[in-house]
């Protein structure tokens, strides 16, 4: 084997929201970059297995329930049929094979050099190249040698599986969950987190009889319980079962399904689905690429300990996105990585964000940024909070669906906006001006005096700030 | 059609404290910045008021 | 007829957005407020033949048209048909009315003395009230005297009425374009300003062939060329047919229609139609009921002349909304009522907003707040913008909605955010964080630094931010 070793300036492992942005920061601060990507497409989970193509099947879902019922606005249909192959042809083609040879052309565009294949720390300055994929093109059977003055470790993260669910034909990741060849008749969900849930409401917009199963007592726990209770509502109203505190027990593969077995209280049930999809969370991928040759530092959780800039115990080796702590989201990636290539560029950049928002794509959205009025009454902070309904938004009327509010955590003696919550209609959009509030660290009565237009789904939120500074409008 | 916006470049400086400022009297054309950007903050206003050099940006 | 004279502490004019706001504010800081309104409901032109049921016809627009056609998710329907008294029924009784009992109940939890009549100025200090509508409760004939301590006139605008076109049962304003008792097979709108361009919109996804007649060269002339062409091309494939340079000449009511005669370089068409809109324009409501009795001055355009507080030239009249000076919005009638009833109760409010945003419901929806481009260069400001599609964005291609753009206005010395601009998906939403930069004068890099989620129609905005301060990304 011919020990051919090629140096390169700035190497990037991964090209989901993490790699292929700090790849597109660092050649734009002047870097020569190189991605390592083992799969045959660019962006990631991301793009390819996540965010996307799950905003894809949710859309056709609500396009489906909307073709079958409009009545209350005076509008008859008839049957409406979908024909789901074309859905999940149009899902793959017109929108994650979009993004992803976008951000290939980003990426030729910013003359990021790309190698398809799969990398392997050797130490803490070099690494090998295997071979993957259908796009082979190094020959050289015992990978090519890279020699790195930085590298940036965006490898992601993959499905946990659990005990008794070992994946196959039906039982699945979401990756599975999201390129099924038919609209289940039965699908079984286990783990109600934002992946599962987002794909429960989905497939049953869709014609599936969803049956959730989660542990603990309440699903998507990560945002608050009064937000959560109309997303459940509408939920069950869709006909999804939700089963809390059930304990996946094991699986039994059938001809055409499968059994599932899950306990509550130590008593089992077992019910039959086409199949069951197992989003009980993630694991960072950090132990299938040598890293242990290296003597970059891991908690024991399995992630890569870092600093403010994203740098790990090894000084030219940096790491992003799911595979440092905080929440395992595609926008926290996309910034760690802008940090990350100013570092490496030598600028003085830091994940010095206040607040992360977080989305759920369920019905109605559920978006939150900042503390929670939990979180602060945990942390003793005093606070202010205020909540503004959705009922009291003529657009969110003239829409039907006024369903939801927004809710604002202010800084009880500076009135500081510290964190907001909305549940409701287009709060995937509206989220975004809380970020800027909280990371910006507005007051509420800045929010109070900024003129929202009418009628728009934003209003509430400066409802909300008029309640902060003692003065409700329309409530 | 109306125009919707101005474009105020005499000083800058937030909804709230621009109410302050209006209410403890002050200029604020007069105050001196502390913000990176040439944000003028609330203590800017009190340091103005008080004779006190801005505090310093940071 | 009895001279009793009551005295009031502070009376307004009017309960619609300026009004009653100003009512519930007033009220906040302590005033004991009445409020005289002739109409028998509440919430003045916006909530009742305005900005709501508007809102509430573009809907089922929207919805008529999805139920027709889902085919790009897969999705076979068959035919659609729409009841179109049904769907005005919803828009009256399930959308108009509940908006409007809405603020007639603010007005009462807020002890708010609502009194149904007609109010007509004697002088600087003293009205009149006359009955007025069917709630009547004055009986003495020659109305009832109020001399008042403070005086708030809100008493809003009215649809401008033009030569050839006498208002009439086929010739109808925009109350009259709202309130049609069937959708019309052909449809004249004379005026594409944005009330007539939002209607044509609507009425056109609602199943009428829609014509409509322009005097000037743009339809929807307050927003630029840019983002106009996106509206135009997609009207004219909802089959609209827009006339620019157009001047309305006549019109003809026929037994079950109407002739209108326009005429574009002298040269006259005529076109038959069922109904034919006017909506060229409105004028402030300062000539109707006695302001010429007291000392307020108005400007040659009817307007009534405020200061930064909205006190008139005489002492204790105030004035807001759409009979001062700026934008006819609702949003923008808010805020004066919220600052004249801090002026009343010795606070020091004042109109200091840099940006009104303005937004237009059309396909896709229209936004913008601050300066524009256009403006920049007229004022001789020195700008940098930048410009992100909705095509490079995840989010508007998983809703098969990526027309359109984000455009930012910064200064271009300090980077400070003057405007910004909005066609696209959500732009009615996504309007607001822009408004926050604008009036909070937030700089480019406030917004580029701060996380907007992914996959969220909110992010080109952050793109846009990348772009001025020189690290484009998805670009
Ligand atoms: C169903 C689902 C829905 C989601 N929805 C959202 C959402 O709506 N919003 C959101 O913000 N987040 C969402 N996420 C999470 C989001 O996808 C991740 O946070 C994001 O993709 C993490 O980015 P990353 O760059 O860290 O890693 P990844 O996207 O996981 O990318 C890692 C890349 O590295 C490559 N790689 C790994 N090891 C090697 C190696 N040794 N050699 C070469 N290449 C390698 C992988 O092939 C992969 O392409 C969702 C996730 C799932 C599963
Ligand atoms: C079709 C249409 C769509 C619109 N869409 C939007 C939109 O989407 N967004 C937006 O911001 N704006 C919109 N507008 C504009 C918005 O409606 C006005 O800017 C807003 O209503 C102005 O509020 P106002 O309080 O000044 O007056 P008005 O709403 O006009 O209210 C004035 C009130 O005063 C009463 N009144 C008048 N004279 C007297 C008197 N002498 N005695 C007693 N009562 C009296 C009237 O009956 C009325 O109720 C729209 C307008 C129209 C026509």
């Amino acid at each position: 084997m011919a020990e051919n070793v090629i140096e390169k300036d700035t190497v990037i492992i991964g090209s989901g929201p993490g790699g292929y942005v700090a790849a597109i920061r660092a050649s734009e601060l002047g870097q020569s970059v190189t991605v390592i990507e083992k799969s045959d497409t660019v962006g990631g989970v991301c793009l390819n297995v996540g965010c996307v193509p799950s905003k894809a099947l949710i859309t056709a879902g609500h396009r489906l329930q909307q073709a079958k019922d409009s009545s209350t606005y005076g509008i008859t249909t008839s049957d409406a049929v979908i024909d789901f192959a074309k859905t999940q042809a149009w899902k793959d083609e017109k929108v994650v094979a979009r993004m992803t040879s976008g951000v290939e052309m980003l990426l030729k565009k910013h003359h990021v050099e790309l190698i398809n294949g799969e990398a392997y720390l050797d130490n803490d300055s070099q690494l090998r190249v295997m071979p993957s994929g259908p796009r082979q093109f190094m020959d050289n059977g015992g990978g090519q040698t890279i020699k790195f003055k930085n590298l940036i470790l965006a490898t992601g993260s993959r499905p946990i599986e659990i005990r008794g669910f070992k994946f196959g034909e039906r039982v699945i990741d979401s990756t599975g969950g999201l390129n099924l060849p038919e609209v289940p008749k039965e699908f079984v969900i286990i783990g109600g987190g934002y992946v599962g849930t987002e794909l429960a409401g989905a497939y049953a917009d869709l014609g599936a009889h969803v049956t959730i199963l989660e542990g603990s007592p309440q699903i998507i726990p990560n945002f608050e319980k009064d937000m959560v209770s109309i997303v459940k509502k509408n939920l069950e109203k869709k006909g999804v079962t939700i089963i809390t505190n059930a304990m996946a027990k094991n699986s039994e593969e059938t001809d055409n399904g499968v059994k599932v077995t899950y306990e509550i209280d130590s008593k089992p049930t077992t019910i039959e689905a086409d199949y069951c999809m197992v989003t009980v969370g993630r694991r960072p991928n950090t132990d299938n690429f040598g890293l242990e040759m290296t003597s970059v530092k891991t908690t024991d959780r399995g992630l890569v300990e870092v600093d403010k800039q994203g740098r790990t115990s090894v000084d030219n080796i940096w790491a992003i996105g799911d595979i440092v702590a905080g929440p395992a989201l595609a926008h926290k990636a996309f910034f760690e990585a802008k940090t990350v290539a100013g570092a490496i560029s030598g600028k003085n950049t830091e994940n010095d964000y206040i607040g992360v928002p977080a989305v759920c794509f369920t019905d109605p959205e559920l978006a939150t940024v900042g503390i929670t009025q939990t979180e602060a009454k945990d942390k003793g902070i005093e606070v202010n909070v205020a909540k503004f309904p959705f009922a009291g938004n003529a657009r969110a009327v003239s829409l039907d669906a006024a369903e939801g509010f927004v809710k604002l955590i202010a800084d009880k003696e500076t009135g500081t906006l510290l964190g907001g919550q909305i549940v409701g209609p287009g709060a995937s959009d509206l989220i975004s001006e809380l970020s800027v509030a909280v990371n910006c660290q507005l007051n509420a009565e800045d929010i109070a005096l900024t003129i929202h237009p009418h009628p728009t789904l934003g209003e509430p939120i400066q409802e909300a700030a008029d309640i902060l500074i003692g003065y409700p409008t329309h409530i | 059609a109306e125009a919707t916006g101005s474009a105020n470049k005499d000083y800058l400086a937030m909804p709230s404290v621009r109410q302050y400022a209006r209410d403890q009297g002050v200029d604020l054309s007069l105050v001196t910045p502390s913000g990176k950007h040439g944000q003028i903050s609330k203590a800017d206003v009190d340091s103005y008021k008080s004779g006190a050099p801005a505090a310093s940006a940071h």
